[in-house]
């Protein structure tokens, strides 16, 4: 970041300030639970295998058309910046497995109609271990996979 | 004097020395422990002491607190030694620190 | 005895005195010319770095780190603690008053400036021993150096400085050289069962990996401060990254805002003048 | 008590890119405290966006969601000056709403 375009930073850091002043209190009746329940049990699920089929019922096939973007190795595996996009259409779901983590699913997302099949996020992970994303596109699961290191930083001591 | 008697006699040496041991090694336990007080104390006051003698220490004071005064006896000739060596750390950087200077 | 014979001795022993003390005036302290080493160190280790790009620590030393950096930076996770010194910095005190009227320019856009030399006590003030020294002036309890309130407080007044260039200054004050020299002889001086000094990681390592995280250059290392580690989950001040370190080379760390301390960030941020404050900082 | 929901929306051509960043502890359930208790699990399930009534998008949170979790995504058919509403549950239950203007 050079100083040219810290200033930049700076203006959108003040936009979110800005925007988040607009704070609706009032709560509408609560919102219908969408037509998703929460999937305790595919969170519960230990692997990758097993957590894919409690969430979805069905195994997924590598494609390149899922793009996904995680660091070689991570700064700090309590933040990974981890992301996926993808040129499938019909998408109606996105998911992240860390298979090394206690248990595999970290996120789940559902993708509704005119919704960019595209999500960024930060996810936790406790060791090394294959990131893996998995698009559910016209009811067909597709995947992408990437090894992303992380160890214990600083000397320890 | 009978069998029986020297078999006895040496079991009670054994004893008072074992416990005359014992009793000096708690004294040699505070003997020790003193000493790399002392020492800790000194590298305070030079604004260098390390960590691992604050572990060295506490790991003695808890060995003699459960009577395994050899452990704690240990622990505080360990706790001397870091001692000593963050001492000698202080002096020998006094001057050394110049040669690392970026001139 | 013949008056000669006496001085014969007493020659020979001030001679050897001599020796062993070399004049004390052929390494008097020259700041300016430590400063220009220092950059140029830096610039011939790393001769595609711009100067400015030294503030980002880790972040101008790997282009991996560099991407995840910045992904951050879209919506830093230091948000909430930037909002909370914003809102802390202007809720008066108990006595109606604001940090604003203790510092010049109301506190707005001067972390640049810190720390400071003040000739009145003859010793260095940081920006965190200003702002409790404000408190105490108004009659509010001070602040832990090491916890949020602090961080917070310290992030904003960095905040408000992004982009203006580190202005320490060393008047021309014996005492001033003093702290200066303590500052740096604090640097290279190797400590804990390690036997590191700061010179060890960020100067002969920075750009190297210790297990997961790349070293930060000395150069620059202060504008970055305080900083949201993720390893801390949180915004931590200049003082908690001291004595960290301290403790990672098994050194006993001293009290916060020691004179060690002080002294140390004074030479520190001398070296990085004319760098921009890049503050509050993420780091791994 | 502020919002702990901070939202960028802003929209340009048809499509709106929407940042959020909240202010969670996610904690696991699996991480001791400094007197070596367990910290109980505490993290948000569920994150809804509404967009004129309407669900645009929905993430199911497990708690190897990062501290303070941010999610980026994009939808169309939004305009400037929509109102986009964003609410949280936690497992204990707890949540929170917002309802902000697209940019």
């Amino acid at each position: 970041m050079t100083a040219k375009n810290l200033p930049l930073t700076r203006r959108l850091i003040l936009q979110g300030i800005g925007s988040a002043a607009l704070i609706g209190f009032g709560d509408l009746p609560a919102l219908a639970a969408a037509n998703d329940k929460y999937p305790q049990e595919a969170f519960k699920q230990k692997s990758d295998a097993d957590a894919i089929k409690s969430l979805y019922g069905k195994t997924a096939e590598a494609s390149d058309k899922v793009k996904l973007d995680a660091p070689e190795i991570a700064e700090n595996g309590a933040v990974v910046p981890v992301s996926v996009t993808t040129t499938l259409t019909a998408v109606t779901s996105i998911s992240f497995f860390v298979s090394e983590n206690p248990s595999a699913l970290a996120a789940s997302y559902l993708i509704f109609e005119g919704t960019v099949p595209s999500v960024a996020n930060r996810l936790k992970m406790q060791k090394t271990s294959n990131v893996t994303a998995i698009v559910e596109a016209g009811g067909k699961l597709y995947s992408a996979t990437k090894e992303v290191k992380v160890t214990v930083g600083g000397c320890g001591g | 004097m009978s069998m029986i008697g020297n078999a006895a006699f040496a079991a009670l040496l054994l004893t008072s020395a074992a416990t005359q041991a014992l009793a000096a090694s708690e004294a040699d336990f505070k003997a020790a422990y003193e000493a790399a007080k002392t020492a800790d104390n000194r590298a305070a006051a030079l604004h260098n002491r390390w960590t691992t003698t604050e572990v060295a220490l506490t790991a003695a004071k808890t060995a003699a607190a459960a009577g395994d005064f050899d452990a704690a006896i240990a622990a505080a000739k360990d706790a001397e030694a870091l001692a000593k060596a963050s001492i000698f750390q202080a002096t020998r950087e006094k001057e050394r620190w110049k040669d690392a200077e970026i001139r | 005895m013949p008056v000669q014979v006496l001085i014969l001795p007493l020659l020979a022993a001030l001679a050897l005195a001599l020796l062993v003390h070399p004049a004390p005036a052929a390494d008097a302290p020259n700041p300016v010319a430590d400063a220009k080493a220092f950059k140029t160190y830096f610039a011939t280790k790393f001769p595609k770095l711009k100067l400015e790009d030294f503030v980002n620590g880790p972040y101008s030393m790997s282009e991996d780190m560099r991407r995840q950096w910045q992904e951050k930076e879209q919506f830093p996770p230091y948000e909430f603690a930037l909002e909370a010194g914003k809102q802390m910095f202007a809720t008066p005190f108990k006595n109606g008053r604001t940090y604003a009227d203790c510092f010049p320019n109301s506190g707005i856009g001067i972390r640049q400036n810190y720390p400071y030399f003040d000739e009145k006590q003859g010793k260095v003030v940081t920006l965190e021993l200003a702002l409790n020294r404000c408190r105490e002036a108004n009659g509010e309890a001070l602040y832990s150096y090491v916890e949020d309130e602090m961080a917070s407080l310290t992030a904003y007044m960095a905040f408000t400085s992004r982009g203006k260039p580190m202005n320490i200054k060393i008047p021309n004050d014996p005492r001033a050289l003093e702290a200066y020299e303590d500052g740096k002889r604090y640097f290279y001086t190797r400590r804990g069962q390690l036997n590191f000094s700061c010179a060890s990681c960020h100067i002969q390592g920075p750009g190297e990996r210790l297990r997961a995280e790349i070293l930060a250059p000395a150069l620059g290392i202060m504008n970055a401060l305080p900083i949201y580690r993720s390893e801390w989950g949180g915004m931590g001040t200049t003082s908690r990254r001291l004595i960290t370190c301290n403790s990672q080379t098994r050194a006993v760390p001293l009290d916060p805002q020691s004179d060690e301390y002080r002294d140390l960030e004074y030479y520190l941020s001398y070296m990085s003048n004319g760098l921009p404050i890049s503050g509050p900082g993420a780091r791994p | 008590m502020a919002s702990t929901i901070r939202v960028r929306a802003t929209v340009n051509g048809e499509l709106t890119e929407v940042q959020t960043l909240i202010r969670h502890p996610m904690d696991t359930g699996l991480v001791k405290d400094a007197q070596g208790a367990i910290v109980p699990a505490h993290f948000i399930q569920q994150l809804t966006f509404e967009h004129n009534g309407k669900t645009v998008f929905l993430a199911d949170w497990g708690p190897a969601v990062s501290k303070d979790p941010y999610v980026k995504f994009g939808f169309k058919g939004a305009a400037k000056g929509d109102d986009l509403k964003i609410r949280w549950v936690d497992n204990l239950g707890a949540t929170d709403t917002i309802t902000t203007k697209i940019q």
